[in-house]
């Protein structure tokens, strides 16, 4: 059933599920889980890295379309689980394995930090979602995405309940409830409906799988429009208006957790399945032909911008970063959205820009928890002098959520801009410009906040979390006093320090991320 | 030695009479674990055989073994058929039957007194006969004979339930009284084709049936089809027929309803397939007379309906009775599809409901063997103390939910595939998705309570079941992950019996 | 030409010398003057055709560090004013005072600023200079948030705001142009000398679709140079700024606006137009205004007007003029906000109606801040002379009537509200009774340094230097221009004069009270709020409620009927047993009956 | 024999599948619904035994072996729905007997036979059962307690 190989890819799937079991093997000595957990990232981000060059390669393209995949089992006849490389993978894979160290370096600062119970098992779920990632990543058809997808949704539930809280088992029923109605309601339909549409038709390939079907007339362009609604609402992980109420709902859980969806895995995995679907089930040059996707473009700018707008009414930190990604998530797909080379080159940057920046402002986040147990964006009134990295890492990441130079939201934006021009469209134009203005108009006053408001009195009460604050029942429990803290735990600092670094560094030399995308872009017809 | 005693040319008729003999020899072996051994023995050596009648089966040239009781030939005496549908049903019985025997002992040990456990498993073991000779058999008559035969076995076992909770007496009588009904129905419906036939043998009925001149007009076909139908109907679960079903499964010993959800209301299907698609033939079952509208729609009613209340439960057992009929449901609106996926998707959610179901009341039940009930509350935390359990019911569960590489999974994607394949009917595929989201309500609570809240009373004293329960539980489990993650085997299979029924190549 | 690869641009030294300033302690402020000279000193230490490059984004050769025409009297310019200002900025009192703390944040910020407008002016592409352009933002967000205000913190916040869609603006028409610049087989399509949008014969832009790139390049450079009604911002954010914030803040971003509008859009002749309505504007809010740095502030629009004018006009002598107009400005502007910056800091108050008679105890600052009136109000022997009246030559040379009248008319109008008004109402008129010293030996160093300056560059002669690096310097031989001509100078005199008489009369109306002036900022500052508040917000909120119902209520409703607990004993019960039986008996009805009409 | 008359045991068999029916539905006596369903199935053996009834026809038995001599070559009636009766029959018997079973059974623990009551009993049972067992929701259960703990 199962071909043993040494493949990369496989061994990408395989090294975080072996190192999810010893985790679990090691779980009652927490220096040795979490050295596995570290080693096995590095293992991992090893392999990843090893395979690029292969990818970045000349005339990967051509022998991408012809080469078969490496075929793990054959699920139903003729459906078979499937593992293929390719840039848009390779990209994604590569963000997460590399975010994936300093993620877990955070998080042992985080969890020991805030003694976190059922630390083995937040471990354990952590490198079985990277595995899910890996193995979405690497998909090479379809049903093994599909398969994947469901993966990562299962093995997050865990990490979004973690704290096991009234609010934590009902966020994470939310998170659960959004992403399993719309993947199994419409992801899995539209999948489905490809199935039959194409004669069982679902491998991964440039230019789409619907050809056939449209040309000789057994599909036509009012089913092909349905099912591309089934497909772009069936994946909410991306969270398209309105299933994006998941993204806000899962801020309950510890914020590793959140940097882990917002950033490494789950809405990177969501977009990142939009992007595909769009560029090699459809196929660009299908969707132009048949308009089917224009209205896409609207609800993308719309999510921008209603989100945005969302974002500036949250006073929970974790919450506005959550409204944040909604609309940063919608970038993407409105970059997807045009279906021109470039758009789509910028699509596929902006999932590696933001998930840098993004992660360095939930560690921040997180970073202010676990140092002032603060969670409220009004109670941060001179944090910055108390945690300068910190908060100048907050600082770097926002400045890459407005796209400014030197951070690497800037090298997405620039490449989303030009898509502008080359589509002609005018409504993403305006809508990046609004939303240029809303991100700066929701991020700066934190870090004026932060740095330039005196910190209030020492006897004034710990300001009152608003009814949908997270943590709400934790500020009294820690008999803490939240005005005598510095920074963070080191392992907390350094893993923002190397997100903020990287955040800029990716401004410098985007070479890497932007050949792939190139690769992905010369691939189109 | 298989040859010496010639085995291989008769065994279709020996899986009915080894298990008939051995059941009646149970009684006995004395008290103590004889009668479990001796029903482990026999229910191990009829898995054994079914196990080779499908390799003749999927050997045999044209498709199918036909064996005559006796030599008589098929217009007197009495024809044991089998074609892959009906290997792959037996396979599926007697697997599941021997894997709960297997199970059963601590069980039965914890759940009825010692001195009737020679009954229990006497009864038992005819339960297991009675529901392959129902699936062997390839005579009309003899279906409703075998059918009484499992029937009245299964209304002692849930009556043995009786000294955990007297319910399961009221129980059993409500089963008795409502199946005794619908088997006569059945036995009418058989009546009035024998009427117009003259034969009991199903194939020589198809071909007098498709003889007749103007079968849609005739009124005797059309009561013989209705009666049919509806105690058919009554056997398998459909809903709004179910009402037997969630008491019984409720408060029968555990491995009792492990037994019954994997195997009795699938037998009961099975004989759907046969009287509607073999019998009557899809032409008439589903093009002349409406049974794919009724059939659908009351299946599509039965799994919203039974989701929802299966959410409301406390009690699993309860909750996974009341997901059983929404399971039966899917299958329902499977084959009322009449294509080729829709029907494929109806055969092989009869195995992997039964593995998948399976497992899970048998984890059910080794909770019962631990707190000695199993309600949502004495659950919580659950998942700390008896991990292999709840691991397997939550395994079990996402089957149930459908997700990927569970074998829940196969059976939706045939079945949706099956739904958008039949003309103007994806509301079915809508229904079975939405489905799957109320398996998803229901299995969460479970994981939820046994996962993120922390134990209370005894529950946080107890240990894992003993291995000789969760070794079969997880038989099931891995069975249902083994054919989620490659469904090549089942999925061919159901892909045949699916085109033999639907009148294509065998 | 040489190219260098790896040699960072000058600005670079203050960029990253001002980021690691904070670490250095007790060193800083000392090394804080020293980052300015040596930024200095390596703009005059590399050669003139020295190019170097850098790849980016895997497929572009960025050109960091390149001399454009004007670049070098910018760059200058834009050194010296780092290091006056640091010098005025300095943390006399140590680093731990309020100041010193102070310091800490807004020093570095102002020297992120000043390096990027120095590496704006040394960007061979389009690229590099609008990140540069973009840093600048950035930097100078902050030095006004370090004011450590309220009121600053708004400023700054709606300052950043403005900029940062000025700069998504600019950005967009860079792409715009680049994009078709590929599209036609540029292989080099960021070089600046594809965006010289105004080399072409001095027209003015055509309102064309395929100008779309032009137009969103020059609305983003407006916004920095402040034109209205971009412009407001300015004067609602400078004035807000601490009082070394706002001498940064007066010198870089309207200058390098100046100095990319004269790069890029050179002799277009709408220019002329916005350079004008630039320098009116900017006198009549100044003469409303109450608040000294405000005034100040609105002063400074004013004098951008006279520079973009130049470069509408376009001519060698006009581009000088801007250039070194520019230098000038930045000088003297600097030395009066010094000045204003010192009563503040000494005093505490900026409205003009609260001050006055300062000149008993403030005879430096008093005395520097006359010298810079003088300066922009071009008396001769000041350095506003012998500049602002090459941009009046040219528009003459160009027989641009009006520009050349309201030009002139606009020089009387600074005397009256720069010239006049400010040191007037400042160190003179009634007296406040405030006797406040002149300010730190850092404070009188700065504003005496940059005193001398305009004198120095005022004085016949001795503008030498400064005409050397303009962009468009003499032919050997040739003088550029010669400002001390015989008319020039009793023109210049009579008009400062009918102007300081104007001034006295007016005086009684020129009493203002007023505490702000709303301009085009009421955008900003009134109807985006009010219609974010009373439009937006309650649109947001109906969404937020919409998606709150969607998925918590609607939720919630099926949970309640799901999940909820069967209450009633009712509920407990099944169908009873002859219930069930006549649901068979139904079923079997239903299905004759159907199968009976089916047949 | 001709017209509806002539089909009357058919009518009859209506009839007592009609009257089990009722019984079945209608009485609230354990003893009289399992009458009641012998009564239905008797109707049916009697569907049966009339289907092989052929016009004129005798029992099909060799009338040569009973009589000796003489010798009937008439027709007689189809002996194949006799012998299925016979085991439909012994299974109705079968049934009935398990049936009387579970009812004794159900007179020891419930100490009646009348539906409503023992179902008025399981009722209890079944609601006190659930009741055990609720935790309406986990998510609200943790609340309420919390909600309690506040306010004590």
């Amino acid at each position: 059933m199962i071909h043993f190989d040494v493949s990369p890819q496989l061994l990408a799937l395989y090294i975080p599920l072996l190192g999810a079991l010893l985790i679990s093997l090691a779980g009652r000595w927490p220096n040795l889980r979490e050295l596995v957990t570290l080693l096995t990232a590095g293992v991992l981000l090893y392999v990843v890295a090893g395979m690029a060059p292969a990818v970045l390669a000349d005339g990967f393209w051509a022998s991408f379309a012809k080469a078969p995949g490496l075929k793990l089992a054959e699920v139903l006849p003729g459906v078979w689980l499937e593992l293929k490389v390719e840039p848009l993978g390779m990209l994604f894979a590569l963000i997460a394995s590399s975010l994936w160290i300093l993620n877990s370096i955070y998080s042992i600062g985080y969890m020991r930090g805030n003694h976190e119970k059922n630390q083995t098992r937040f471990y354990v779920c952590f490198a079985l979602a990277i595995a899910s990632v890996m193995g979405l990543a690497f998909a090479g058809n379809l049903f093994t995405l599909f398969v994947f997808y469901e993966a990562l949704t299962l093995t997050t539930y865990p990490l979004v309940a973690h704290k096991g809280s009234a609010e934590a088992i009902r966020s994470a029923r939310t998170y659960l409830g959004i992403l399993v109605v719309t993947s199994v309601c419409f992801l899995l339909a539209g999948i489905i409906g490809t199935y039959v549409f194409t004669g069982g038709d679902m491998t991964f390939r440039p230019g789409g799988v619907f050809r056939r079907a449209l040309a000789d007339g057994s599909l036509t362009a009012p089913t092909l429009g349905i099912l591309f609604v089934l497909y772009m609402y069936g994946i909410g992980k991306a969270a398209l208006m309105p299933v994006h109420r998941w993204l806000p709902a899962a801020m309950v859980a510890p914020t590793p957790v959140s940097a882990l969806l917002h950033a490494v895995a789950v809405v990177k995995a969501g977009v990142f399945t939009v992007l595909k679907v769009i560029v090699y089930v459809f196929g660009p040059a299908v969707l132009v032909r048949y308009g089917v996707g224009d209205w896409l473009i609207y609800v993308a700018g719309a999510t921008i911008l209603i989100a945005s707008c969302i974002a500036l009414f949250q006073d929970n930190l974790k919450r506005r970063l959550a409204y944040s990604t909604v609309s940063q998530l919608s970038y993407v797909i409105i970059a997807a959205a045009l279906l021109s080379p470039l758009s789509i080159t910028a699509a596929a940057l902006h999932i590696a820009a933001h998930a840098f920046g993004k992660i360095t402002l939930f560690f921040a986040a997180g970073s202010i928890y676990t140092a002032a147990h603060k969670t409220e964006i009004s109670q941060l009134d001179g944090i910055g002098r108390r945690m300068p990295i910190t908060m100048a890492a907050f600082t770097i990441g926002s400045l890459s959520m407005i796209g400014l130079p030197p951070t690497a939201g800037f090298v997405s934006k620039w490449y989303l801009l030009q898509a502008t021009w080359e589509t002609d469209a005018p409504f993403v134009l305006v809508v990046v410009i609004l939303s240029t203005l809303l991100n700066a108009a929701y991020f700066l006053p934190i870090v004026y906040r932060a740095f330039f408001v005196a910190e209030a009195k020492p006897h004034h009460e710990p300001h009152q979390s608003s009814a949908d604050g997270n943590f709400g029942d934790h500020g009294d429990h820690h008999g803490h006093d939240a005005h005598d803290h510095g920074e963070a735990p080191w392992p907390v600092v350094v893993a923002l320090s190397c997100t903020a670094l990287a955040t800029i560094v990716f401004f410098f030399y985007s070479d890497l991320a932007i050949g792939l995308a190139n690769q992905l872009r010369s691939g189109l017809p | 030695m298989l040859d010496a005693f010639e085995i291989v040319p008769n065994l279709p008729v020996l899986v009915v009479t080894t298990p008939l003999i051995g059941g009646i020899l149970t009684i006995a072996m004395g008290r103590g674990k004889g009668p479990w051994a001796w029903a482990t023995l026999i229910t191990g050596v009829v898995f054994y055989f079914t196990v080779l009648l499908m390799q003749q089966v999927l050997a045999a040239k044209t498709g199918f073994i036909s064996y005559e009781l006796g030599n008589w030939p098929r217009q007197w005496g009495i024809e044991y058929r089998v074609d892959a549908l009906n290997a792959f049903i037996l396979l599926t019985v007697a697997g599941v039957g021997f894997v709960t025997t297997l199970y059963a002992q601590k069980s039965v040990e914890k759940e009825i007194p010692q001195d009737r456990h020679n009954f229990f498993y006497a009864v038992w073991v005819l339960a297991i006969c009675g529901l392959l000779g129902i699936t062997v058999t390839g005579d009309a008559f003899n279906v409703y004979v075998l059918l009484e035969i499992s029937s009245l076995t299964v209304y002692a076992l849930i009556a043995m339930g009786k000294d955990m909770n007297r319910q399961a007496l009221t129980a059993s009588l409500r089963y008795l009284i409502l199946g005794s009904v619908g088997a006569s129905f059945i036995l009418l419906g058989i009546g009035y084709l024998m009427m117009v036939t003259g034969t009991l043998n199903m194939e020589d009925m198809h071909d007098r049936l498709a003889a007749l001149p103007d079968i849609v007009h005739h009124r005797t076909v059309l009561v013989a089809f209705a009666f049919l139908l509806c105690g058919l109907g009554l056997k398998m679960a459909l809903f709004p027929l179910h009402m037997w079903l969630p008491k019984a499964y409720t408060y029968a010993p555990s491995a009792v309803s492990a037994l019954l959800s994997a195997t009795a209301t699938k037998v009961g299907i099975y004989m759907a397939f046969r009287f509607l698609f073999t019998i009557f033939g899809v032409g008439f079952s589903f093009v002349a007379m409406p049974a794919n509208l009724v059939l659908s729609v009351a299946a599509c009613a039965g799994i919203l309906v039974t989701g929802v209340t299966a959410v409301r439960q406390t009690n699993l057992k309860r909750m996974l009775a009341y997901s059983s009929v929404g399971q039966l449901g899917y299958i329902v609106a499977g084959f009322s599809l009449a294509n080729v996926h829709g029907v494929a998707g109806s055969v092989v959610h009869i195995f992997n409901h039964a593995v998948m179901k399976g497992g899970m009341f048998m984890a059910a039940g080794a909770i019962m063997y631990r707190l000695g009930r199993c309600d949502l509350r004495s659950i919580r935390g659950l998942g700390k103390r008896m991990p292999l359990t709840m691991a397997a019911f939550v395994a079990g569960g996402l089957g149930l939910v459908g997700f990927p590489l569970t074998a829940g999974f196969i059976s939706k994607w045939y079945l949706v595939q099956g739904a958008l394949e039949a003309p103007h009917m994806w509301p079915v595929a809508a229904v079975v998705l939405v489905g799957s989201l109320l398996a998803v309500a229901y299995t969460w609570r479970v994981v939820e309570a046994a996962y993120f809240q922390e134990p209370e009373g005894e529950s946080a004293l107890v240990t894992e079941a003993p291995l000789s329960m969760v070794a079969p539980m997880w038989i099931l489990i891995g069975a249902s992950v083994y054919f989620g993650v490659s469904a090549t085997f089942t999925g061919e299979i159901s892909m045949r019996a699916a085109k033999s029924l639907l009148g294509g190549a065998p | 030409m040489t190219d260098a690869v790896g040699l960072p641009p000058p600005g670079i030294i203050l960029v990253l010398g001002g980021l690691l300033l904070p670490l250095l302690r007790g060193l800083g402020p000392a090394v804080a003057l020293l980052l300015p000279l040596l930024t200095l000193g390596f703009i005059w230490g590399i050669p003139d055709d020295l190019t170097v490059t850098m790849p980016f984004m895997g497929q572009y050769d960025l050109t960091v560090l390149a001399f454009n025409p004007p670049t070098k009297v910018f760059a200058t310019i834009f050194a010296v004013m780092a290091f006056a200002g640091a010098l005025f900025a300095h943390p006399i009192t140590g680093l731990d005072s309020e100041r010193g703390r102070r310091w800490r944040v807004e020093l570095p910020a102002a020297f992120v600023y000043a390096g990027s407008a120095i590496c704006v002016t040394f960007a061979g592409d389009i690229l590099s200079l609008f990140i540069f352009w973009e840093l600048m933002a950035i930097g100078s967000t902050t030095v006004i948030w370090s004011a450590g205000t309220k009121a600053a913190g708004r400023a700054g916040y709606r300052y950043a705001l403005v900029h940062f869609v000025g700069g998504v603006l600019l950005m967009a028409g860079i792409l715009a142009k680049v994009f078709a610049l590929q599209g036609a087989g540029v292989a080099d399509p960021l070089a600046l000398h594809h965006f010289f949008f105004g080399a072409a014969g001095f027209e003015g832009l055509s309102f064309g679709a395929g100008d779309a790139a032009a137009w969103l390049i020059l609305l983003g450079i407006l916004v920095n140079a402040a034109a209205p009604p971009l412009g407001s911002w300015l004067a609602d954010a400078y004035p807000e700024a601490s009082e070394s914030g706002t001498v940064f803040l007066s010198a870089f971003t309207t200058k390098t606006a100046v100095y990319v509008l004269m790069l890029l859009f050179a002799g277009t002749q709408l220019l002329i137009y916005v350079g004008l309505l630039m320098a009116v504007y900017g006198i009549v809010y100044a003469i409303l205004e109450n608040d000294m740095r405000r005034i100040l502030a609105y002063s400074i629009v004013n004098q951008v007007g006279f520079m973009v004018c130049g470069i509408g006009i376009g001519t060698a002598m006009a581009l000088n003029g801007a250039a070194a107009h520019a230098f000038a400005h930045i000088v003297y502007k600097a030395l009066l906000l010094m000045s204003a910056g010192s009563v503040l800091y000494m005093t505490g108050k900026r409205k003009c109606t609260d001050l006055g008679g300062l000149y008993h105890s403030m005879p430096i600052t008093m005395t520097c801040g006359i010298i810079g009136a003088l300066a922009i109000s071009s008396f001769p022997l000041t350095s506003g002379f012998v500049t602002k009246s090459m941009i009046n030559q040219a528009a003459a040379d160009e027989h641009i009537a009006l520009a050349w009248f309201t030009l002139t008319a606009a020089s009387a109008g600074v005397f009256l509200h720069a010239g006049i008004k400010f040191p007037w109402f400042v160190f003179f008129q009634k007296d406040s009774g405030l006797r406040p010293p002149d300010p730190p030996w850092n404070m009188r160093a700065a504003m005496i340094f940059f005193a001398a300056v305009c004198i120095l560059l005022g004085v016949p002669g001795l503008y030498g230097p400064l005409y050397a690096i303009l962009p468009f310097p003499a032919a050997a031989g040739e003088t550029l221009y010669a400002p001390y001509t015989v008319p020039h100078v009793i023109n210049q005199l009579q008009l400062l004069l009918f102007s300081g008489l104007a001034f006295f009369a007016l005086l009684p109306v020129l009493k203002r009270t007023l505490t702000i002036t709303l301009d085009a900022d009421w955008f900003y500052r009134r109807l985006f709020p009010g219609v974010w508040q009373h439009l937006l917000r309650p649109v947001v909120l109906a969404f937020r409620e919409f998606f709150d119902y969607l998925f918590g209520n609607i939720p919630q409703m099926v949970k309640d009927t799901v999940y909820s607990p069967p209450q009633e004993a009712r509920m407990f019960k099944e169908w009873g047993l002859g219930g069930a039986m006549v649901v068979i008996t139904g079923f079997l009805f239903v299905y004759l009956v159907l199968g009976y009409i089916a047949a | 024999m001709t017209g509806a008359l002539g089909i009357y045991n058919y009518w009859i068999y209506v009839v007592l599948m009609m009257i089990g029916l009722y019984g079945v539905i209608a009485k609230p006596n354990l003893i009289k619904q399992a009458i009641a369903l012998g009564l239905f199935q008797t109707g049916i053996f009697l569907y049966y035994i009339s289907m092989a009834v052929i016009d004129g026809g005798t029992a099909p038995v060799w009338t040569t072996i009973l009589d000796g001599a003489q010798k009937y070559e008439g027709p007689y009636d189809n002996p194949l729905p006799h012998v299925l009766i016979l085991t439909a029959i012994v299974v109705s018997v079968s049934v009935l007997a398990v049936a009387l079973a579970l009812i004794i059974n159900i007179k020891r623990t419930y100490g009646t036979i009348e539906y409503d009551e023992i179902e008025a009993m399981d009722q209890a049972d079944k609601r006190a059962d659930y009741q055990r067992g609720q935790v309406t929701d986990a998510a609200d259960d943790v609340e309420h307690k919390l909600e309690g703990h506040h306010h004590a």
